[in-house]
C-alpha cells in the first residue's frame, strides 16, 4: 500500500514535469522483457515466437522511441521467473514484462511488478486470479483466461446441440477450475454433465479414462487439461475411434501448435476456443505471413499474436504520455480501445482484463485443408461482453473499492 | 449388466486389458534397465531419453527419408543401440570401478543433454506419427474397442521380452552374462572379452528402449519429453522387481500395468502414485525387491 | 613422536586455515550487497547453499544418496508460506515451523528408508518424495500449480521491516550462517566422527556396539530439518511456494550442486550452489540450452573431476 | 631347473593393487608336464603371483613368458585364450548358474580338452548333482571339484590352482590329490599354490617358497626330506 502511494506520488510528479522536460522515459530507453518458457511444455506456444512478435511490434511502431528487447527462460519455475523479473527491473531498468505463461510464474511476477511500478502484460498465462484476488494496477491480461475458454466452448457447443458432457480433467487446480467453469456454463445453457474423471498431471496413457468417457454415452468429451495431456488424449481418442463413434471432443485449452503436432488426421473434428486465428482476416493474414517468414513458416498462436498486439498498444500509450511508469502507462492503455488485427474494439477494463471477441473453431478434416496451417473452421464468434468474466463478479480490489 | 465391486464387468475387463498394454511398455523398458544394472552395475537414467530417441528416429526416417514403420521398427533400435555403444565406450566404461552412484549421475547428465538438444531442435509440442496401414482400425471385443495397433503392441513386446529372457536364461551367451554379473573378473580369466560383452549388453539394452520408443510413437505424441516422466515409474518397477532381476522386471512391468489399470477405475487420481506406494511397501517388507537377491 | 607433533601442527594449521576461510567468508557475506552485488540473487544463492550443505551431510558424511530431498525443501516452503500468509504468524515462527515439519518428515522417511543402502536408498527416498509431490499437487492449501503466492515478508519481532531488501538480506544471511554452523558442528562433533566411521566401515561400527541405524536416522533428520529451513527461507525471500520446489528435478539439482562443489567437503556445496545458481541466472536467455549446459557440466564432473571444485583444490593443496 | 622345456617363465615380476606394491621381483619357471607348487605364509604373495600371471592385478611389470611368448601386457581374456586356466581360491562357483551351466561355462580355447564324460569320471559326485541345483548348493568339496572340473574342458594345458584343499575334509583332500595326479598323467602342467605343505609335498615335482613378494628358496622333490627343518622355519609351521 505504501509503495502504491509512493508510486502514485512519483507518477504525479512525473506528470507535472512532463510539460517542462521532453523525455521523461527513464534512461531514455523503453526496455521490454519477454519472459516465457523457452525449454519446457509451453515453449512452442510462447517461447521464441513471442520474442519475434514483440520485435515485430517494435519495428512496426517506428517513431522516435528507443526500444530494447530482452528475453529469458523462466523454465516454468516461479522463483526463477520472479528473480529474473526483479533483476531486470532493479538492474536493467526493464519497463514492461510481457507474456509469462504458466500461472504460478505469472502470479509470482505479478508480485514483483506491482511492488516496483512496472508494467506487466500477460499473454500466455491462463489463470483468472491475475484479474481477481491478485490483480494489480500495473497489470493487463491480454489474450485469454480459463473463464473465456470455458465459456466460449461450453456455451457454443451446447448451443450447437452438444448438450451432454463428460469431463476428462487434469487433477490439479487449473483443471478443476476449467471443469467447474465449463460445467456451470453447460448447465446454465440447458446441457447436463453426466460424469467426469480426474487424471493425474502428465499422464501418458489416457485409454482407461477414454474408455470411461466412451461408456458414459455423453455427446461431448470436454478435455479440461493442457499441453501434452491434451494432445495425448486427443491422439488416443482417435485410435479408440471415439470421434468416429459419434462423440465430439472439445479441448478447453488448445493451441494451433497442438493441432499442428497432432496432424489433421487425428485432430479433425475437435472444437476449441481461441482468441486468434491467422487466416481470419486480411490483416491477420498479413501479420501471420510476416511472422511465418521469421519462424520457418510456423503460424502464430494466439499468444504470439497477443504479444504483438499488447506491445504495440503499450508503445502507443507510452509515447502518448511520454512516460514509462507501470501504472501510468497501463492507465493510459485503459483509456484507448484496442484496434488491430488481433482485436476489434478491444477494451482494457479496470481489473486489467482486456476484453475482445473470442472464436469457437473446429479443426478441419484433411480434405478440407487446402494449404499449410489451414486448420480451422470458425463456427461462432463469442462477443467480448460474453466471453469474459463480468466486471461485477470480479473480486479485484481495483473494482470492489 | 454384471458388476464387480460396483464397476460394470465389461469396463473392468477393458481396464485390465489396457493395463496390460501399458504393462507391455513398462516391461520392455524395465527389462533394459534391469539388464544394464545386472551386468554393468549402472542405473541408466538416460533410458527415458533413449526411448524418446527411438521414437524420434522413427519419425525422422519417415519424414526425411520416407522410410516407413516396419523398416523403422528394426532401424530405430539399431541406431539407438549404436549411440548406446558410443556412450558406453567413451564414458560409462570409465566408471565401473567406482560407486554406482556415479553411473547414475553420469546418465542423469546425459539425459539432460539429449532431451535439451531435442527440445532445442524440435520443440516440445511433439510430432505426429501415424500407425502403419496394416494396423489401423481395430476390433470390437464386445466389452471394448481394441485398436489393432495396441493389440500389436502387446504381441510385439511380449515376443521381445520373452525372447530376451530366453536369450539370457537359456543360452550360452546368457550364461556368460549371468556369470559376469557375479564375477566379471573370473569370467574374463576364462577367456571371455568381458568389456566387449558389457559394451554390447548396454547397446542391446538401450536398443530395447529404442524399440519401445518406436513402438510407442504411434500411440503417444513423439515429443522430447515423452521419456521424462516415464523413466521414474520404470525405475520404481525395476526396484520393485528386484534390481538386476530379468524375470522380475518383466513380471513386475506387466503387473504394475494391471494395477495401474485397476486404480484408474477405482481411484483415478491416485493412478500415478500407486506405483510409488507399492514400491515403498515392497522395499519395507522385502528390501531386495520381489525377485531380487541380496548382493554384496 | 615427531610424527605426532607434525600431525598436531598440521591439524593446527588446518584449523587456522579454516578460521581464516571462515573470516573471509563472513566478510564477503557482510560486504557483498554493499559493493553492488544483487541482494535477491545472493539470497537465493544462500538458500540453495544451505540446501546443498544439508544434503551433503547425508551424501558426503553418511554416504547415503537421497534422491528425495526436494520433499523437505518444498514442504518447508509450503508450511512457512501457508503459516505466514494464511495463519498470519510472524515470519520467524513461520520459517521455524517449516523447518520443524520438514524435520518430522525426515524422521519418518529416515525410519522407513534407513535399512537400505546405495541405490535402494536413493530409490526409496525418491518414491517417498514422489508421494509427497502428489500430496502437494492434491492438497488444497498448496493451491495446485498456482502455488502459494504473495507471502508477506513481514517483520522481525515488529522491529525490522523485511520488505527492505538489505534487511531481508542480512536476515537470510543470519539463517544461512546459523544453518551452516549447525552442519559444521555436526560434522566436527563425536557424532560426526561416528557418522564418518559408519561411512568407512559400517560392520565395524555395529560390532563396536554403536546403534548405527539410530545415528543414521538422526543425521537424516538434521539434514531434513536444515533443508526445510532453506526451503522456508526461500519461500519468504521470493514470497512464493510452488510445486517446482517439491519436484524430483529439484532433488536432482541439489545433487548436481553438491557434486560439482565437492561432496564431503564443508565449503563444496556452497561453491557448487554458487556455480549452478549463477549459471541458471546468466543462461536464462539461452532457452533450452540451459539444460544442455547443465547436463554437460554433470557429465564432465563425473568423468573428470569427481572430487568437485573444492575437493579438487584441497587435493592439490595436500 | 628342470630338464623339460619351460612352458611358463616368470622373471622379475612386480605387481601392485592400487597403491600397494605386493610382488617385488618374483622369478621361477614351470616345465611342460610338471607340477610345481608355490609355498609361503599367509600374505606372502602366492595368490597375487597367480593373479598376476592371469593379468588380474592392477598393474604389473617384468616378464612372463608362456611357451616363449611375452604375455605380461595381454588382457586376461587373451591370456586365457593361449591355454592358461585359473581356478581361484574362493572357487568362484556362480550362484545364478546350475551345476551343468557352471561346468559348461568356460569356452573351449584350444582343441584337446577333456570330454565331459571324462570329467564326470574324475569327479563322480558332480554327475549326481548335475541337473537342477544352483552351483552354490553344493558342498565345499563338490564346489572345488566343479571349479577344477570346468577348466579341464577348455583345452588349456597349464592350470593355475589356488589352494584347492582349503577348508576341506581329509577324505576330500585325498580325492583331490588323486585327481591332480591323474591330471599330471594326462599331460597337464599344474602350478599349485598351497598352504597345506604335506599335500603339496606328495604331489609336486618342485617347490618355490615365496616371502614378502619374492622367491626366497626352491626345493626339488628329493631335497624336501633333508631340508625339512629349514622349510618348516620358512613356512612357520
Amino acid at each position: 500500500m505504501r509503495l502504491t502511494k509512493l508510486a502514485l506520488a512519483t507518477t504525479a510528479l512525473v506528470g507535472l514535469a512532463t510539460g517542462a522536460a521532453q523525455a521523461e522515459i527513464s534512461d531514455g530507453v523503453i526496455k521490454i522483457g519477454v519472459l516465457n518458457d523457452r525449454s519446457g511444455l509451453y515453449a512452442d506456444l510462447s517461447g521464441e515466437g513471442s520474442v519475434v512478435a514483440a520485435r515485430m511490434a517494435v519495428e512496426d511502431f517506428g517513431g522516435d522511441l528507443q526500444v530494447e528487447i530482452l528475453s529469458a527462460d523462466h523454465q516454468n519455475k516461479p522463483d526463477v521467473g520472479s528473480s529474473i523479473a526483479r533483476q531486470w527491473i532493479d538492474q536493467d531498468g526493464v519497463d514492461l514484462i510481457i507474456d509469462v505463461p504458466t500461472s504460478s510464474v505469472a502470479l509470482a511476477v505479478q508480485q514483483v511488478t506491482s511492488d516496483t511500478d512496472t508494467a506487466f502484460i500477460s499473454s500466455g498465462a491462463a489463470t483468472t486470479a491475475l484479474t481477481n484476488d491478485q490483480c494489480a494496477p500495473t497489470f493487463v491480461h491480454w489474450t485469454y483466461d480459463t473463464y473465456a475458454l470455458s465459456v466460449g466452448t461450453g456455451k457454443a457447443v451446447v448451443e450447437q446441440g452438444g448438450d451432454s458432457w463428460f469431463f476428462l480433467t487434469a487433477d490439479y487446480a487449473f483443471g478443476h477450475q476449467l471443469e467447474a467453469d465449463t460445467k456451470r456454463v453447460v448447465e446454465e445453457n440447458g446441457g447436463q454433465v453426466v460424469g467426469q474423471v480426474r487424471h493425474p498431471l502428465s499422464t501418458t496413457d489416457f485409454s482407461s479414462f477414454l474408455l470411461q468417457a466412451q461408456s458414459s454415452g455423453a455427446k461431448v468429451i470436454g478435455l479440461a487439461n493442457a499441453g501434452g495431456d491434451t494432445t495425448n488424449a486427443i491422439k488416443q481418442a482417435n485410435s479408440f475411434g471415439i470421434v468416429q463413434g459419434g462423440q465430439q471432443l472439445a479441448a478447453l485449452l488448445g493451441f494451433i501448435t497442438d493441432v499442428h503436432a497432432l496432424g489433421l488426421d487425428v485432430a479433425q473434428g475437435l472444437t476449441l476456443t481461441t482468441g486468434f486465428y491467422w487466416d481470419r482476416t486480411d490483416e491477420s493474414r498479413e501479420f501471420s505471413e510476416r511472422f511465418g517468414e521469421r519462424m520457418n513458416g510456423q503460424m502464430p498462436t494466439m499468444v504470439h499474436a497477443g504479444v504483438y498486439s499488447a506491445v504495440a498498444h503499450y508503445l502507443k500509450a507510452a509515447a502518448e504520455i511520454d512516460d514509462d511508469g507501470g501504472k501510468a502507462v497501463v492507465d493510459q492503455m485503459k483509456t484507448v480501445p484496442v484496434n488491430d488485427f488481433f482485436a476489434e474494439n478491444g477494451e482494457i477494463r479496470a481489473d486489467g482484463r482486456m476484453i475482445h471477441d473470442m472464436y469457437l473453431v473446429q479443426v478441419k478434416t484433411p480434405e478440407e485443408s487446402e494449404k499449410p496451417w489451414d486448420y480451422y473452421n470458425i463456427l461462432a464468434t463469442i462477443p467480448a461482453a460474453e466471453a469474459f468474466q463480468p466486471l461485477e463478479q470480479s473480486t479485484c480490489s481495483l473494482v470492489t473499492n | 449388466m454384471q458388476t464387480i465391486l460396483g464397476i460394470p464387468a465389461p469396463l473392468l475387463f477393458g481396464q485390465l486389458l489396457i493395463g496390460l498394454i501399458n504393462g507391455a511398455f513398462y516391461a520392455l523398458l524395465s527389462l533394459g534397465l534391469a539388464v544394464i544394472f545386472g551386468v554393468l552395475n549402472v542405473i541408466n537414467f538416460a533410458h527415458g531419453a533413449l526411448y524418446m530417441m527411438g521414437a524420434f528416429v522413427g519419425w525422422f526416417l519417415l519424414t526425411h527419408l520416407g522410410i516407413g514403420y516396419w523398416p523403422a521398427l528394426v532401424l530405430a533400435p539399431l541406431v539407438v543401440g549404436a549411440i548406446g555403444i558410443v556412450i558406453e565406450r567413451t564414458m560409462l566404461s570409465r566408471l565401473y570401478d567406482l560407486d554406482h552412484l556415479y553411473g547414475l549421475l553420469l546418465t542423469f547428465g546425459l539425459a539432460l543433454i539429449i532431451e535439451g538438444l531435442f527440445i532445442n531442435y524440435y520443440g516440445v509440442s511433439g510430432q505426429p506419427y501415424a500407425p502403419p496401414q496394416a494396423l489401423q482400425g481395430g476390433y470390437n471385443l464386445g466389452f471394448m474397442f481394441l485398436p489393432a495397433y495396441r493389440g500389436w503392441v502387446i504381441v510385439a513386446s511380449l515376443i521381445v521380452c520373452f525372447g530376451t529372457w530366453l536369450l539370457i536364461e537359456r543360452t550360452q551367451l546368457g550364461a556368460y552374462l549371468r556369470a559376469a554379473v557375479e564375477r566379471p573378473e573370473l569370467v574374463r580369466a576364462f577367456g571371455i572379452n568381458v568389456p566387449l560383452m558389457m559394451t554390447l549388453t548396454y547397446g542391446f539394452a538401450v536398443a530395447l528402449a529404442g524399440f519401445a520408443g518406436i513402438l510407442a510413437a504411434p500411440v503417444y505424441t513423439v515429443s522430447p519429453i515423452m521419456g521424462q516422466n516415464l523413466i521414474i515409474v520404470v525405475f520404481a518397477i525395476v526396484v520393485i522387481g528386484g534390481l538386476g532381476s530379468i524375470l522380475g522386471s518383466i513380471v513386475t512391468g506387466l503387473g504394475i500395468g494391471l494395477v495401474e489399470g485397476l486404480t484408474r477405475t477405482f481411484w483415478p487420481e491416485a493412478s500415478s502414485t500407486v506405483v510409488f506406494v507399492i514400491m515403498a511397501i515392497v522395499l519395507i517388507l522385502r528390501p531386495h525387491g520381489l525377485f531380487g537377491r541380496p548382493r554384496e | 613422536m615427531s610424527e605426532a607433533v607434525m600431525n598436531l601442527r598440521s591439524r593446527g594449521g588446518r584449523r587456522a586455515t579454516s578460521w581464516i576461510l571462515a573470516a573471509i567468508g563472513l566478510a564477503i557475506i557482510i560486504v557483498a550487497p554493499l559493493i553492488g552485488l544483487y541482494p535477491v540473487f545472493l539470497m537465493k544463492l544462500m538458500c540453495f547453499a544451505l540446501f546443498a550443505c544439508a544434503f551433503n551431510l547425508m551424501l558426503g558424511y553418511v554416504g547415503l544418496l537421497s534422491f528425495g530431498h526436494a520433499a523437505f525443501f518444498g514442504m518447508g516452503a509450503y508450511v512457512a508460506g501457508h503459516a505466514v500468509k494464511v495463519w498470519g504468524v510472524t515470519t520467524v515462527l513461520g520459517i521455524f515451523g517449516g523447518a520443524v515439519v520438514a524435520g518430522i518428515m525426515g524422521l519418518v522417511f529416515g525410519a522407513i528408508a534407513i535399512r537400505q543402502k546405495g541405490i535402494y536408498f536413493a530409490m526409496i527416498t525418491l518414491a517417498l518424495a514422489q508421494m509427497v509431490y502428489f500430496f502437494c499437487l492434491q492438497a488444497p492449501f498448496t493451491h495446485g500449480e498456482d502455488g502459494i503466492q504473495g507471502i508477506p515478508r513481514g517483520t522481525i519481532l515488529g522491529l525490522v521491516d523485511l520488505r527492505n531488501s538489505l534487511a531481508m538480506y542480512y536476515f537470510v544471511a543470519a539463517i544461512f550462517l546459523a544453518g551452516f554452523l549447525v552442519v559444521y558442528r555436526t560434522i566436527h562433533s563425536p557424532f560426526g566422527q561416528t557418522l564418518k566411521g559408519i561411512r568407512e566401515n559400517e560392520a565395524r561400527m555395529v560390532s563396536l556396539g554403536y546403534p548405527v541405524a539410530r545415528f543414521k536416522v538422526l543425521a537424516f533428520t538434521i539434514s531434513a530439518t536444515l533443508t526445510g529451513l532453506a526451503g522456508a527461507t526461500k519461500a519468504i525471500v521470493f514470497q512464493t511456494a510452488t510445486l517446482t520446489d517439491v519436484h524430483w528435478h529439484m532433488s536432482g539439482e541439489v545433487v548436481l550442486m553438491t557434486l560439482i562443489g565437492g561432496m564431503g567437503t564443508i565449503f563444496g556445496p556452497v561453491v557448487g550452489a554458487g556455480i549452478i545458481i549463477t549459471l541458471q541466472n546468466y543462461l536464462a536467455t539461452m532457452g533450452s540450452w540451459v539444460t544442455v549446459v547443465m547436463g554437460t557440466i554433470f557429465v564432465i564432473c563425473v568423468l573428470t573431476f569427481r572430487r568437485g571444485v573444492v575437493g579438487e583444490i584441497l587435493a592439490r593443496l595436500k | 631347473m628342470s630338464d623339460r622345456p619351460a612352458i611358463l617363465e616368470v622373471r622379475d615380476l612386480h605387481a601392485w593393487y592400487g597403491e600397494s606394491h605386493i610382488l617385488h621381483g618374483v622369478n621361477f619357471a614351470v616345465g611342460e608336464g610338471e607340477v610345481v607348487s608355490l609355498l609361503g605364509r599367509n600374505g606372502a604373495g602366492k595368490t597375487t603371483t597367480l593373479r598376476a600371471i592371469m593379468g588380474l592385478v592392477g598393474r604389473r611389470t617384468g616378464a612372463i613368458k608362456h611357451r616363449g611368448d611375452e604375455i605380461v601386457s595381454l588382457t586376461p581374456d587373451r591370456i586365457a585364450r593361449r591355454g592358461i586356466a585359473y581356478c581361484p581360491e574362493e572357487r568362484g562357483i556362480f550362484a545364478s548358474l546350475t551345476v551343468e551351466e557352471n561346468l559348461m561355462l568356460p569356452p573351449v580355447v584350444q582343441p584337446g580338452g577333456l570330454p565331459v564324460e571324462e570329467i564326470y569320471e574324475l569327479f563322480p559326485n558332480l554327475k549326481e548333482r548335475r541337473t537342477g541345483a544352483s552351483g552354490t548348493r553344493l558342498s565345499g568339496g563338490e564346489q572345488q571339484m566343479l571349479a577344477i572340473g570346468r577348466i579341464l574342458r577348455t583345452g588349456a594345458k597349464l592350470l593355475l590352482l589356488d589352494e584347492p584343499t582349503e577348508g576341506l575334509a581329509p577324505v576330500i583332500v585325498q580325492q583331490i590329490g588323486a585327481s591332480v595326479r591323474r591330471l599330471r598323467d594326462l599331460g597337464f602342467t599344474i602350478l599349485l599354490v598351497e598352504q597345506n605343505f604335506h599335500f603339496a609335498a606328495r604331489l609336486a615335482d618342485r617347490h618355490y617358497v615365496i616371502e614378502h613378494g619374492v622367491v626366497v628358496d626352491r626345493y626339488s622333490r628329493d631335497d624336501i626330506n633333508q631340508r625339512m627343518g629349514e622349510l618348516n622355519k620358512l613356512l612357520g609351521v
